[in-house]
């Protein structure tokens, strides 16, 4: 039992500052994906929403309704739409109010 | 008038009892009547073994004119016989209000309470013996009359095994009482109790001696002393609840009457060694007795062993007594006689009590085994209390009469510093030890005996259906009300044994013993006291403060009651409660030298790992030793002599005239000589 | 053999018909030779029942795949012959209706006590006859309930411990509390959508699960995908490995009550699965496989760069905590399972390759791994052996990370996706997870959707293991420790 | 009981020291193991004042996990009222959340169908990290952000175009 305890002395402490300080592996996480309203046109929009797997997108209308609650972070719609779809690089997520975590993306309108 | 004259009616109404029973007891009517004259007798019993307690020994009453073995009726009442006669009066009494309710009328019953009623009378003639013939007469009377008792279904194989295996012992220990008494008589020539007391001195030590062993293992055959204890848990299950109730609670005492009878009356054995081999043989009955109570799940085994332990623990108390009387510190000896008669009064009512609850658990749900039982606090809430009462008691927990009297015996084991010679210190304080352990598991044997059958989730339908309506109570309340006066009462029930020791002994111990203020001081003047009725008080006072406290300061605000928490599991079931068996595991593992448990596990599919689909069958049986290395071996050796001499008995007319000729030529040649 | 018509798939699968009445007779033959892995129902025309047999001898590894359809909806009791096949026998009931022929009493596994849930095929007729739980054990044992909640941090999961009071009788366990009907789910998905869920399975072994899912379709549909893509889901595979054997050896700490060594393992846990998250942006790769091929590129200089410090700390953890009695002492000549009965059960994983069985899915070839991948083995069954295995295979995963980043052959680990044609097939696959041999069947209708998916993960197998362990042992306190060394989870027993 | 109340309630009682018990309702595992590496020596989360227990008895927050199976569902009504008031029941996980599992014969879907909760945290597992901040956020110690996230992507000026 010494003998880990010397081991842990040399080992050193590598606990997170965390809340008080920023911790830097927060940087390499998933994170819900963040939405260029530009570039996020109707069929587009659609196209993000089929492929979903976890039912976090819905178009209602000219808004793309994200609930981050059921967003996975699975990446799929950064990979199928770059240009629209970017990271946010959130994850202090949680929230006593569920509504809260649902969002409401305007969808550009294209030319009739 | 004597306590005598009591004792009279008391056999009176005992005689009229059994003749009512034999003749009437086939109608319910007729069933009431024979327990009232019962009951009666045994309320005469009680009063006259009371009395005779304070009355000191009686001159010895020749009765009838019977001279057919060159003796009459010889009676005499003693104060040392007088706690017996109260205790077989109480057990009486008890009794009569229980078996009205126990016993259905029919003939089968009718010749049960014959049998018992005999058996109340025969027992009551041994205690009231004055000489040795009527001492023999009563008692092998006494055998005869249980043995039919506990065959009350006699087309049962076990009842007739465990009736067969009382008798036969019961006979092989009358032969060394027969031979204890004539060595006695013969040396001394008188065949009255008090005679042979009186011309004792002149006796031989070795004779003494030789008589005091004999009567040791002849009357511990009735005692249960291990290893002659084997007949109890045999016959025990498979008498009425009455009858086991009567057995442990008497029977088995007037064993423990006679060790004391021989052991501090008539012949007191000289020297040290005597003593130790009663206190050992105490000791280790008691330890034994109640690690084998702990692996038995039949609840009147159970019990039967328990009473082995206790009688075990009784007799240790004795055989420390004559030690000490050997050492010479007379007050000792006089103390331990009185803890270890305080101890048989006591067993005597809780142990009959455990027995007639145990009787009511069985009719109510058919079973006596505990692992079929469970949460009958809940079905028979009043048989519940009683019985704890009786736990409480047997437990040796205070504030109830079981902890009073194993506590004065401790306290006499702790003196054994007094008897001048280390080594005899050394093995006193080593029987404490022993008793200590016995104490110990009896409390978790008891805590296993109350709580299987009675708390938790029933096992069973019967027993989830079990009701009481019907069931006897006053019998057992009576003796719980017993118990708690022979706790409560302690200063009342030491001071009346003091005059018994009186008369045993010669000493007073007196305001020694009870300084007057409720308090007992146990064994020696600068060693300890306490007293039993303020330990009562005093514990249910400091029980009532949490009651008291929760009262005053719980919560006005509103408090929400949710179930117990169970891990989210579906519902507990009965299988998930500790059963009997795995409760006692835990001794079972650490003793299994004594034990020598032999485990088995069976699944329909153990060769088939994966289909292991099929109930798991586990068992764990407990060696009975005494039985598989005693007494087969013994019982084999005896069937090879009968085989020996079988052509002996050839049904030749003309042979067995020759024997008679032969047998008759002997005695004159030997009547020449 | 008895066998029609021989027909392979791509991979080293063969595919025999074996007609219903001979189903016993052909079960009779392999079962010697080779290892029972799966047995499963589908539900087409008519009820067909799949044995999938593994071949474990060096050199010839690969499966068989026999298909019976079934008449009149029984079969031949296969656990009969063959006892690994019972757990399936019970599910084939629950999913399917359908019992052996023989009529023995079935377990419950995944079927919640009177629960109307959607079946794969007819309902059963009647409840499971959930004959573990009936115990006529006769006052002598009784049963020590624990869970379905337990110790914090820990799954749900029901243990019912049979004991005497000292000694453990018998142990079964619940796991219905957490059956999420993933067969089911899995239906009419297209192996895409299937792969999300094959990986939120059993989480531990997302790639394990996930790899094999996609090389069913892949091998359903005939598509071959890029070596660099196989190479990058090897390399996840054994970084998964790695944090998994060190969350083992936390586990063991703790269930040894040993707290510094805990936190030593823990460490490197941490910093493995930051490594995860630095080289394939999750900290359980998840997501890594995609159907065809991969989704991402490893961050190989990331990996380069982290892995030996990662892996030093493993290391460091694992050789105090082999330098320290009191822990080995716990571990010696516990939950020992013999040979034999890791091999009637069908055990896989380290937990079979410490019994002395040589069973390792890397083994097949036609994958990224060569013939020099080393399988790690111990033969003494207890926990001490599992745990050494685990040392042993987190070394080998390390040299294997690294062959894969700087393979000679072709470009290294990297991205790569073919696309899966939507035809139908059937195809098998399977991948090594670090609990063992994890098992994927697909059924492809014409759309390219999933008609019938069966997962089997690891854990879905080595619990069976876990009663004959325990019961090896007498003492109560040996059980965390066992379950440790089994590194299960119950979702993956229940899925 | 408001939620504002029970909040400024949690704050006052709970402020210093929490106890936790944990409830798989059917996870993968891996929430289980992000759990239990809250109290691993990178994030030790018994020096923010919380604390495990096995007992929910002596709970003050539920952590549940999984999409509430229904035939656990019993189970998780006990557990939760095993535990005394007040009390924090906290969904974990896009599972919880109604993410992976919809609303069908085999799961509900969400937590919140069978238990009242107060605090969600998304996250597919949430790392040690997003519950150290859900915890944070449970006894009103850390501040909500996501109310103000509008997650698109002029809030997120410093990331490139097209960055992933």
């Amino acid at each position: 039992m010494t003998l880990w305890f010397i081991r842990g002395l040399l080992r050193g402490v590598v606990t997170t500052r965390y809340p008080v300080r920023p911790d830097a592996s927060a940087a390499s996480l998933p994170t819900p994906p963040a939405f260029r309203p530009q570039a996020l046109t109707r069929p587009t929009a659609d196209r993000l929403v089929g492929i979903c797997p976890s039912g976090a997108l819905r178009r209602d209308g000219s808004v793309l309704v994200y609930d981050v609650g059921r967003c996975t972070a699975c990446g799929r719609c950064a990979a199928e739409a770059p240009h629209a779809v970017t990271g946010s690089g959130e994850f202090e997520l949680a929230t006593t109010d569920r509504s809260t975590l649902i969002k409401e993306i305007p969808v550009r309108e294209e030319a009739r | 008038m004597t306590p005598l004259d009591l004792l009279y009616a008391a056999a009176a109404c005992w005689l009229a009892a059994a003749a009512t029973g034999m003749l009437a007891a086939r109608t319910a009517a007729g069933l009431r009547a024979c327990c009232a004259l019962s009951g009666a007798g045994g309320v005469a019993a009680a009063a006259g073994g009371g009395w005779a307690l304070f009355y000191g020994n009686t001159t010895v009453v020749s009765a009838g004119g019977s001279t057919v073995i060159g003796g009459t009726l010889q009676l005499q009442s003693t104060s040392l016989a007088g706690v017996f006669t109260a205790l077989l009066g109480v057990v009486a009494v008890s009794i009569a209000l229980y078996a009205p309710r126990y016993h259905s009328p029919s003939g089968g019953t009718a010749l049960y309470l014959a049998a018992y009623n005999l058996a109340l009378l025969a027992c009551l003639a041994v205690l009231a013996a004055g000489g040795m013939v009527t001492f023999l007469i009563a008692w092998e009377t006494m055998s005869l009359a249980c043995y039919l008792l506990i065959l009350r279904h006699p087309r049962d194989v076990s009842a007739a095994r465990g009736a067969f295996w009382f008798l036969a012992l019961s006979e092989a220990g009358f032969l060394l009482v027969v031979a204890a008494f004539v060595i006695l008589s013969s040396k001394t020539g008188s065949t009255t109790l008090t005679g042979i007391a009186a011309h004792a001195s002149s006796v031989a030590g070795g004779w003494r001696a030789a008589a005091y062993l004999l009567a040791l293992v002849g009357f511990g055959f009735k005692a249960g002393l291990v290893p002659l204890h084997v007949w109890l848990p045999e016959a025990h299950p498979v008498a009425p609840a009455d009858g086991s109730a009567f057995l442990s609670g008497v029977v088995v005492k007037l064993g423990v009457y006679g060790i004391a009878l021989f052991a501090f009356r008539l012949a007191p054995p000289t020297g040290t060694w005597p003593g130790l081999v009663t206190m050992f043989a105490g000791a280790l009955t008691a330890a034994i007795g109640i690690l084998y109570a702990m692996a038995e799940r039949d609840i009147k085994r159970f019990l039967a062993y328990s009473t082995i332990e206790n009688a075990g623990i009784i007799v240790t108390a004795f055989g420390a007594a004559m030690i000490f009387h050997a050492a010479g510190q007379w007050a000792l000896w006089a103390f331990l006689l009185i803890a270890g008669i305080y101890h048989v009064a006591n067993h005597g009512c809780y142990k009959t009590l455990l027995f007639l609850e145990a009787g009511v658990t069985e009719h109510t749900t058919g079973t006596r085994d505990m692992d079929r039982l469970g949460g009958l606090i809940h079905r028979l809430p009043q048989s519940a209390v009683i019985a704890f009462v009786g736990t409480l008691g047997i437990a040796a927990l205070p504030p109830l009469n079981g902890f009073v009297s194993e506590w004065l015996i401790f306290q006499g084991l702790f003196q054994g510093f007094r008897t001048g010679s280390h080594l005899t210190a050394i093995l006193i304080v080593l029987a404490a030890g022993i008793l200590g352990l016995t104490g110990g598991l009896a409390i978790f044997a008891f805590v296993r005996g109350f709580g299987i059958p009675y708390l938790g989730m029933p096992r069973t339908r019967p027993a989830a259906e079990a009701s009481e309506r019907g069931q006897p109570v006053l019998g057992p309340a009576l003796l719980a009300l017993a118990c708690v006066a022979l706790a409560v009462g302690a200063p009342v029930v030491l001071y009346a044994l003091d005059k018994m020791a009186r008369a045993v002994t010669g000493v007073t111990l007196g305001p020694l013993l009870l300084p007057g203020d409720l308090t007992v001081i146990p064994a020696h003047a600068d060693f300890s006291a306490f007293s039993p009725t303020y330990l009562a008080v005093f514990l249910v006072c400091a029980l009532a403060v949490p009651v008291l406290i929760y009262l005053a300061g719980r919560p006005r605000a509103g408090s929400v009651r949710v179930p117990v928490w169970d891990g989210g599991i579906v519902r507990f079931r009965p299988r998930m409660q500790y059963s009997a068996m795995t409760f006692s595991a835990p001794t079972r593992v650490t003793f299994d030298a004594l034990y020598r448990p032999s485990v088995s596990v069976t699944r329909p599919s153990d060769d088939d790992p994966a289909g292991r689909s099929g109930p798991v069958h586990y068992e764990a049986q407990v060696t009975p030793v005494f039985e598989r290395y005693l007494y087969r071996p013994l019982v084999r050796c005896l069937e090879w002599l009968a085989d020996l001499v079988r052509p002996i008995q050839s049904g030749d007319v003309n042979l067995y005239l020759l024997y008679v000729f032969a047998v008759i030529l002997l005695a004159y040649l030997l009547g020449a000589v | 053999m008895t066998a029609v018509e021989p027909k392979t798939v791509p991979g080293e699968v063969t595919m025999f018909q074996v007609a219903s009445p001979h189903l016993e007779a052909v079960v009779r033959d392999l079962a010697p030779a080779l290892r029972l892995a799966d047995m499963f129902a589908s539900d087409g025309d008519a009820t067909t029942l799949r044995l999938v047999w593994a071949n474990d001898t060096a050199g010839q590894a690969g499966y068989v795949i026999t298909e019976t359809p079934l008449e009149n909806g029984v079969y031949a009791s296969v656990s009969d012959i063959a006892p690994a096949a019972f757990v399936e026998e019970c599910e084939i009931y629950e999913q399917f209706g359908i019992r052996p022929a023989t009529g023995k009493s079935l377990n419950r596994v995944m079927l919640p006590p009177h629960a109307d849930l959607p079946t794969l095929g007819h309902k059963p007729q009647a409840e499971p006859e959930e004959a573990h739980a009936q115990h006529t054990v006769g006052g002598q044992a009784f049963e020590f309930p624990f869970g379905p909640v337990r110790q914090v941090g820990v799954e749900s999961l029901y243990y019912g411990l049979v004991t005497s009071g000292e000694e453990v009788v018998d142990l079964y366990l619940f796991t219905w509390h957490k059956h999420r009907g993933l067969e089911w789910r899995l239906q009419g998905k297209t192996p895409e959508q299937a792969l999300f869920l094959a990986e939120r399975t059993e989480g531990l072994s997302a790639v394990a699960l996930g790899w094999a899912l996609a090389a069913a379709a892949e091998a359903a549909t005939g598509t071959w995908v890029p070596e660099a893509a196989e190479r990058t889901r090897a390399v996840a595979l054994e970084l998964e490995r790695l944090y998994n054997h060190a969350a083992a050896m936390a586990a063991l700490c703790q269930s040894t009550g040993l707290t510094v060594g805990q936190s030593a393992a823990e460490i490197a846990l941490e910093r493995l699965l930051r490594l995860n998250a630095r080289a394939f942006g999750h900290r359980y790769l998840f997501g890594v496989v995609a159907a065809g091929g991969v989704s991402r590129a490893p961050d190989a200089d990331g990996i380069r760069k982290i892995l030996p410090g990662a892996y030093g700390e493993f290391k460091r953890a694992s050789e105090a905590l082999l330098g320290t009695n009191s822990f080995l002492d716990r571990l010696e000549a516990t939950g020992v399972l013999t040979t034999g009965q890791a091999k009637d059960l069908g055990l896989v994983g380290p937990v079979a390759r410490a019994s002395g069985l040589a069973t390792d899915a890397r083994r097949v070839p036609g994958g990224p791994y060569g013939d020099e991948t080393a399988i790690a083995a111990a033969t003494a069954g207890d926990v001490l052996a599992r745990f050494t295995v685990m040392l042993a295979e987190a070394a080998e995963s390390v040299r294997l990370i690294g062959d894969f980043l700087d393979s000679e052959t072709g470009s290294g680990a990297g991205a790569g996706i073919a696309e899966l044609p939507r035809t139908s097939g059937t195809g098998l696959g399977w991948a090594e997870s670090p609990r063992g041999e994890a098992l994927a069947w697909v059924e492809l209708g014409r759309d390219g959707r999933i008609t019938r998916a069966r997962l089997r993960p690891a854990s879905a197998r080595n619990w069976r293991g876990f009663d004959d362990a325990c019961r090896s042992q007498n003492v109560f306190t040996d059980i965390p420790i066992i379950e440790a060394s089994f590194w299960l989870t119950v979702a993956g027993m229940a899925r | 009981m408001t939620a504002e109340e029970l909040r400024d309630t949690i704050a006052r009682q709970f402020g210093r020291s929490l106890h936790i018990r944990t409830l798989d309702t059917g996870s993968c595992a891996v929430c289980e193991q992000e759990i239990r590496l809250l109290s691993a020596p990178h994030y030790d989360l018994n020096r923010l004042g919380f604390f495990f227990t096995p007992a929910p008895r002596h709970a003050d927050l539920l952590l549940v996990t999984g999409p509430m199976i229904r035939a656990f569902a019993v189970a998780a009504r006990k557990t939760y009222d095993a535990m005394p008031g007040p009390k924090i029941v906290v969904a974990t996980g896009a599972c919880a959340l109604g993410g992976v599992y919809p609303d069908d014969p085999f799961t509900h879907g969400t937590v919140d169908a069978v238990l009242p909760v107060d605090v969600w945290i998304p996250g597919c597992p949430p790392s040690p990290l997003a519950l150290l901040h859900g915890l944070g956020v449970a006894v009103g110690r850390l501040a909500e952000k996501v109310r103000d996230l509008p997650f698109t992507e002029e809030h997120y000026p410093e990331r490139t175009r097209g960055g992933s």
